[in-house]
């Protein structure tokens, strides 16, 4: 018992380490590619090729003055930024990252937990991230920072809906709403391959999820100042940051595991497959911040609503049908 | 399998032309949504012949155990219906009157209504609660319709808070119940209870809860202050509505729950119903006569009502529940007529449109309105040969059955006591002189709407037999 | 035709309202319409009369038809000996006071008369009906028309006085219907039949236990003693009787009193004779303080019309007083006093009602001397005071007599000082005749009107009926000696089992 | 510390006590809608734990059903809460008083 | 050792991360507050209004939106993952769940409630 909350504390912390740094180091590559497509270098300086940048900005966000405004609503104020980044970080709770195996004749288990419900699981906690958002544009008590979060959390929340509907295809092929058992599932083919629709409606919700360009209107620098947490500075805004990141990367876990066939993969270990399907969907997002420019809110609504939404619905029930004249 | 469809045929017709009324709706031009009540009218009454009961004694269970089409659902069904014909056409000019006559309202009447047949053709918890949920938030909406107006806000308001609370301790009980028992199926959970009584904390707790609940939908006497506020508040064709339909559901799901599950502790819960039918009926009279606005006069008789009510399920017989079914479907007619008059109303003076002094005189500029008024109030207070007499000699045919003859007493004088509230109206209608200038405009609708229940008020006596044999082949 | 006399009796009245509502607006059609239909029912109950079997104490004109058969309720009609007379008088005083409300009636006519028909109706109904389901429905339904002729067309206090009448009447008659279901349970349980047929629950009333007989008594009871109205319960009679116009008095006193002592005859002692038997003492007491209390409030009222209502429940004593005497000359006394006090009280308030059309009043101190002005009226009025009073060869003597005889037999101690009550009618009916039409004229009253011929037309009928009862009664009491005998056997049988 | 029925039971039993509290006494209709909320919470933990210790899945569907009547009766019941914030600004179960009569 | 012991296990490293993060900067970060720092921003403007008025009713439509759809997707679930289990019934059912979903969507669609003008 206690061993195993030992190990499980150690695994937590391995994951949680290795996915700070990589969030760090995702801005960093996200400067620099989209530096590389706009024709320019991106961070050179600190360090070689400004491979230190990263840490340089998390010192200076460290360093900073933190500052809370007058009129806030204090308490709301500093907890919205830990819900944003508590589910942001315990989604990767349930993330197999590899198979199975064997090692010094124990049994290695490269997940931190893998519970039946994991998909509901997740959905779940990105829910819970949406009330950081509304919170701190609350507690913020500050027009851009209100509208924003309004915005935001509508964004969120529709676009949920129909990434909801489009998980429900693969969990139907694979029938179960462990990760595991999706992940297995695909040993033979991809859902990607029968699903791709769904996959389809899935990308598209999850940078709609993560606010992310062409649907960062919450940021909208030019109409919002930043949105949500214009008025959070030093860390709170940096746990805001990480958040977001982190998220990134949950969603594309989750493309990976549930479209991607996860660890499955010839030749090359399970992890690594993991990582490579993982880093291509996050160079994809940087891949579309480079080149779409943003929609107008409305636009943003009725993609989701009135497209994304009736698609992943019929694709519901086709899936269904399909799946039943199949077995 | 086949079974279970067949088993809930009647909600799903209900449901598909429930989903129609939704696209009537939207396909109707602003000015014509009233169609689409016409258009529920028609589609109930299509689903009413297309579910008649093919045989007396018809049964069919569905769903394992859950949900069962038979007489006793169809009798409830027609209340429910004739609540939704009336209703619907005393709303149609009352709406166009105020500027807010909108499909939804027909569209979530009509939805309404499917999930009171769900609560009274449940026979699993499970099932009655969401059917109990959709008939609730349903009204919710309907109380809080007229969103200009501040009455109706209150109404709407009032009537989500108390009633999602009496929702919340009753499902709180269930819990208790189902935890106990295993099972939230009515006939395990008698069959529980007939082995193991109900000595156990946990069911007593949950069946007091239960009963809490259920008293709190039908306005009996300790949970009844949301109800004259809410009736008086809601726009008037609603308060009909919802003194009517509401409370015949609760009453149908409730008896069919204790005529099943509850049947071998009968005289554990008979006193405590007893007493709350003596409480409720005799607090509804006792204020509603002290009433100067006709709708909270109303309000509060329509509590005394649920006492009567109450007494069918004390007595816990064939008798009772069949008087139960028979009384609402009367009340229906004669109490959706009454409100019916109410909202067509208009008072140039500087009272209420409600107010009793509204009726003075109105006798002799609209004797047919007053007539018909008239006729309601007598047939409310159960005065023979209307039809009101009818649904309370049932009701107290019961109670004697039963040998509960203190409750049958008390029962007749507060009926007694009743008539006199009622006879004020009658009052003011015919031995008054007008004191404002009052407009009583019964328009097609309203006017159809007053006549149906006008003529079943009058002939029901004369020609009961068609609804007393489909009460009386009812078996829970 | 025959066959369908007493339904037609029931129905024509309505059908005849209905017409009227269809087809006329103004008053003055109306009125003769509803005379024309009441008049033509009292031409229809001619044949039955006529037709009437007296040899037979069974239901004759019998009608049955099921009504609801799930609960054992036919339409079932059906005349004996005691309800025959008690129709004829309906259709008779209906007719006499729709022609006298030609004048007195000023405001919305059509209404009324078409409450008056309605009204006719379900008395009517009542007195013919021989299932208790259907007998409660009239029962009950009469209250309404009566409840808005005394509220429409009452006097000052009319609505207080209506709604008394109501709500005293209904109290009374709820009980009664619980009563009915209790023994259409305990019929039911006792020979597996569930009916509501009177007649079959009248038969299986020697299986009824004592108790069940003395719970169903007192709730019907109660029913008809508010209804008659007995002594503790009359409170809502003078009211009602006072406010009412002319038309509803007449009805009132003439034939709804008479609904009361018509229960006791009908369902009180032919279903629960044990129980009857055993409250004898009760009613007589009752009786008696009803005669004298009647009598005594009578004579100090201000109003002529409360003084004649007060005297009703004085009358009515004795009625109850015959019947509860349970034997052959006390009942028959009774059901003969019933039809006087109808004829005579109903005339006697039509006369007030025609006075108070020319004076506006009724109060005695008000009047004085006017005989020589309105001598046919006063003349008249001395005919029915008289008759009141019970003076010989008037109906009232009769019936009185019989009652007294009945009673001696019965309870000799109660008929005595019921006799005095015949006494103290004599000083409050003459001392008031005397303040009325001698004594000193009233100046005011100069140029009054003497009856004319419409008035004397709805008078003369029962002037006439009064002497004949008073002469030759036998026409009258000859439909009730069967059916009497036939009810007393009853009893007996129950005397002699309980002795 | 084992689990056992008691304590959910009793975790539930506060619970509801919390959210009928809340409704009877808080007048802030926000407030008392959320203690509402808290009422169905209350339930759903009974319903998961009779569910789990019964051995049957009849409490966890019927959560699903508590759920989404929750969901519905929030649609329903802060949209009458608007409508009557917009037509007396305020949403003071106190001041919530034109029916008295 | 029940799997979703380390699930909350996560939760509360998750948190603690948090905590940490913000407050061990007190230590080493300047704090100099100022009246006009403190202020909130508005374009450099002194702020002349509170921000918490009202605003769109769009938002709460799509609130209720989501919570009754969201519902219905989870309705969808257990349904998917035991879609072996319960057969052509099961698929007849949630087909016409799902259509009676899509008339409610249709509805709303209709009604304008999707559109953000």
């Amino acid at each position: 018992m206690l061993v195993g909350i030992i190990l499980t504390v150690i695994k937590i912390l391995i994951v949680i380490t290795v996915l700070l740094l990589s969030v760090a180091y995702m801005t960093w590559a996200e400067r620099k590619v989209i530096g590389h497509m706009q024709v320019r270098l991106g961070p050179t300086h600190v360090g070689w090729k400004g491979l230190l940048q990263p840490i340089a900005d998390g010192l200076k966000l460290l360093m900073k003055e933190d500052i809370v405004p007058d009129m806030v609503d204090k308490p709301v104020y500093i907890i919205a930024p830990l819900l944003s980044l508590i589910p942001a970080l315990s989604a990767f709770a349930v993330i197999p990252f590899a198979d199975k195996f064997v090692i010094f004749g124990k049994e290695v288990q490269p997940y931190i937990s893998d519970i039946n419900i994991g998909l509901l699981y997740i959905l779940a906690l990105s829910s819970v991230g949406t009330y950081g958002i509304i919170m701190s544009g609350w507690a913020s008590n500050s027009k851009y920072a209100l509208l924003g979060s309004l915005r935001s959390s509508a964004q969120v929340i529709s676009y949920e809906t129909a990434m909801g509907l489009a998980l429900v295809g693969p969990v139907l092929l694979a029938g179960s709403l462990s990760l595991r058992d999706i992940t297995i599932a695909q040993k033979g083919l991809w859902f990607i391959v029968p699903q791709f629709v769904a996959f389809v409606i899935y990308l598209i919700s999850a940078i709609a999820e993560t606010n992310r360009a062409p649907f960062d209107l919450p940021e909208a620098e030019t109409e919002l100042v930043a949105g949500f947490h214009v008025e959070y500075s030093s860390m709170k805004f940096a746990l805001f940051f990480l958040a977001e990141y982190a998220n990134m990367y949950v969603v594309s876990a989750i493309a990976t595991i549930v479209f991607l066939g996860g660890w499955n993969g010839p030749i090359l270990p399970g992890f690594v497959w993991f990582v490579i399907k993982v880093l291509f969907i996050m160079f994809f997002y940087l891949w579309l911040r480079a080149t779409l420019p943003r929609l107008r809110f409305d636009q943003l609504m009725s993609l989701g609503w009135k497209v994304l939404i009736p698609i992943a619905l019929a694709n519901v029930l086709i899936t269904s049908i399909i799946v039943y004249i199949v077995r | 399998m086949a079974q279970s469809i067949v088993s809930i045929l009647p909600e799903i017709l209900m449901t598909i032309f429930g989903l129609l009324l939704i696209v009537i709706d939207v396909l109707a031009g602003e000015d014509r949504k009233s169609g689409v009540g016409y258009f529920g009218i028609a589609f109930v009454l299509l689903a009413l012949i297309a579910s008649i009961p093919p045989f007396n004694g018809f049964k069919i269970f569905g769903f394992n155990k859950m949900v069962v089409w038979d007489v006793y659902s169809y009798a409830f069904f027609l209340t429910f219906a004739f609540a939704y014909i009336m209703s619907t056409l005393g709303s149609v000019d009352y709406l166009k009157d105020r500027g807010i006559n909108k499909g939804e309202y027909y569209v979530i009447m009509f939805f309404s209504i499917i999930g009171m047949m769900f609560m009274v053709s449940a026979t699993d918890l499970s099932v009655f609660y969401l059917g109990l949920e959709t008939m609730a938030i349903s009204m919710y909406i309907l109380a809080g319709y007229n969103k200009k107006e501040l009455t109706s806000n209150e109404a709407g308001i009032k009537y989500f808070i108390m009633g999602a609370f009496s929702s919340g301790i009753f499902l709180y009980g269930l819990t208790y119940v189902f935890g106990y028992t295993g099972s939230t199926k009515y006939h395990i959970i008698a069959e529980f209870i007939r082995n193991n009584g109900v000595s156990h904390f946990s069911i007593i707790f949950g069946l007091i809860l239960m009963f809490a609940g259920f008293a709190f939908k039908i306005s009996a006497f300790p949970f009844h202050m949301w109800a004259p506020d809410v009736y008086s508040g809601a726009p008037t064709p609603v308060a009909g509505f919802m003194t009517v339909a509401p409370k015949a559901a609760a009453f149908g799901g409730m008896v069919r729950f204790l005529m099943v599950a509850g049947v071998p502790v009968v005289e554990k819960w008979q006193l405590f119903f007893a007493i709350l039918a003596v409480l409720t009926m005799t607090y509804g009279n006792l204020v509603a006569i002290a009433q100067n606005n006709v709708k909270r006069m109303l309000a509060y008789s329509a509590i005394s009502h649920a006492g009567y009510m109450l007494i069918g399920l004390v007595a816990a017989n064939d008798i009772g529940y069949q008087a139960i079914a028979l009384y609402t479907m009367i009340y229906a007619f004669m109490n959706i007529g009454a409100f019916t008059l109410l909202s067509v109303l208009k008072n140039k003076g500087i009272i209420d449109d409600e107010r009793l002094e509204s009726f003075a005189g109105l006798a002799k500029k609209h004797p047919l309105y007053s007539l018909a008024m008239l006729l309601f109030m007598f047939s409310l207070a159960g005065i023979p040969p209307l039809a009101g007499f009818i649904g309370k000699f049932y009701i107290f045919m019961a109670a004697i059955k039963a040998k509960i003859y203190w409750l049958a007493i008390i029962g007749v004088l507060n009926s007694a006591i009743a008539c006199y509230y009622y006879m004020r109206v009658t009052v003011y209608m015919y031995f008054k002189e007008a004191e404002y200038d009052v407009e009583a405009n019964l328009r097609p609708a309203a006017f159809i709407a007053t006549f149906i229940a006008s003529v079943v008020v009058l002939l029901l006596t004369v020609f009961p037999s068609l609804l007393i044999n489909i009460v009386k082949s009812m078996i829970v | 035709m025959m066959g369908n006399i007493l339904s037609i009796l029931i129905f024509f009245p309505v059908v005849a309202a209905l017409v009227i509502f269809a087809l006329w607006r103004s008053g003055k059609a109306t009125m003769w319409a509803a005379f024309v239909a009441s008049v033509i029912e009292f031409i229809l109950t001619m044949p039955l009369m006529w037709n009437f079997d007296k040899g037979t104490a069974a239901m004759q004109f019998v009608e049955r038809y099921d009504w609801v058969k799930a609960w054992g309720i036919s339409y079932y009609v059906g005349v004996d000996g005691i309800s025959i007379l008690m129709v004829f008088l309906t259709t008779l005083l209906t007719a006499i006071s729709i022609l006298a409300s030609f004048k007195y009636i000023g405001k919305r006519q059509r209404e009324f008369y078409i409450a008056m028909l309605i009204l006719e109706a379900a008395i009517v109904g009542v007195f013919v009906a021989l299932d208790f389901f259907l007998f409660y429905i009239f029962w009950e339904a009469m209250l309404i028309p009566m409840y808005l002729i005394i509220g429409v067309w009452g006097g000052k206090r009319r609505v207080y006085a209506a709604i008394k009448f109501f709500l005293y009447t209904l109290a009374g008659s709820v009980l009664m219907m619980l009563a009915i279901i209790a023994l259409y349970f305990k019929h039911g349980q006792l020979t597996g039949e569930y009916t509501f047929d009177i007649l079959k629950i009248t038969a299986a009333s020697a299986q009824y236990s004592l108790g069940f007989q003395t719970i169903v008594f007192l709730a019907f009871f109660l029913g008809f003693a508010i209804k008659v109205p007995m002594f503790p319960f009359h409170t809502w009679l003078p009211d009602a009787h006072v406010e009412a116009p002319t038309a509803g008095s007449v009805i009132l006193a003439g034939v709804l009193l008479k609904m009361g002592t018509y229960g006791f005859l009908r369902f009180c002692l032919p279903i629960t004779p044990i129980a009857s038997i055993k409250f004898v003492p009760l009613v007589a007491i009752l009786s008696v303080v009803a005669i004298i209390y009647g009598a005594l409030v009578a004579m100090v009222q201000e109003d002529v019309k409360k003084l004649v209502a007060y005297s009703s429940v004085s009358h009515m004593g004795f009625v109850t007083l015959g019947i509860y005497a349970l034997n052959q000359s006390g009942i028959e006394g009774g059901i003969l006093q019933m039809f006087n006090h109808g004829i005579i009280t109903g005339a006697l308030f039509l006369l007030i009602g025609l006075i108070y059309e020319r004076t506006h009043t009724r109060l005695i101190a008000d009047y004085g001397g006017i005989a020589q002005k309105v001598p046919v009226y006063a003349t008249i009025f001395a005919i029915f005071t008289f008759g009141s009073i019970g003076l010989p060869s008037m109906g009232a003597f009769i019936g009185e007599f019989l009652v007294l005889v009945g009673a001696f037999k019965a309870f000799s101690d109660y008929a005595i000082i019921a006799a005095s009550g015949v006494i103290f009618a004599a000083v409050y009916m003459l001392w008031m005749y005397q303040r009325v039409f001698f004594q000193q004229f009233n100046s005011r009253w100069e140029n009054i009107e003497d009856v004319n011929v419409r008035e004397f037309i709805y008078l003369f009928p029962l002037i006439i009926i009064v002497f004949w009862v008073g002469v030759y009664p036998e026409t009258f009491t000859s439909y009730m000696h069967e059916s009497v005998k036939n009810l007393i056997e009853q009893i007996n049988t129950v005397k002699i089992a309980l002795k | 510390m084992e689990m056992t029925l008691q304590h959910y039971l009793i975790l539930s039993a506060i619970l509801f006590g919390i959210g009928i509290t809340g409704v009877l006494i808080r007048r802030n209709l926000i407030v008392m809608f959320m203690s509402l909320e808290l009422m169905l919470n209350a339930v759903n933990i009974n319903l998961a734990a009779y569910s789990k210790y019964l051995h049957t899945m009849t409490g966890q569907i019927f959560i699903v059903f508590v759920m989404c009547v929750a969901a519905a009766e929030a649609a329903v019941g802060l949209a009458l809460i608007i409508t009557l914030f917009r037509n007396k600004a305020t949403i003071n179960a106190d001041e919530i008083n034109s029916l008295r009569g | 050792m029940s799997p979703y012991l380390p699930i909350a296990l996560m939760l509360i490293i998750s948190a603690l991360i948090g905590v940490i993060t913000i407050s061990v900067g007190v230590i080493v970060r300047p704090n100099k507050p100022e009246k006009v720092k403190l202020s909130v921003y508005e374009c450099g403007m002194p702020e002349f209004s509170d921000a918490r008025k009202r605003y769109s009713v769009k938002f709460y439509i799509i609130a209720m939106l989501f919570v009754i759809f969201d519902v219905e997707t989870v309705f969808l679930f257990p349904w998917a993952v035991a879609f072996d289990l319960v057969g052509i019934f099961g698929l007849v059912e949630m087909i016409i769940f799902i259509i009676i979903l899509v008339f409610g969507y249709f509805y709303a669609w209709r009604k304008g409630a999707l559109e953000w003008a």
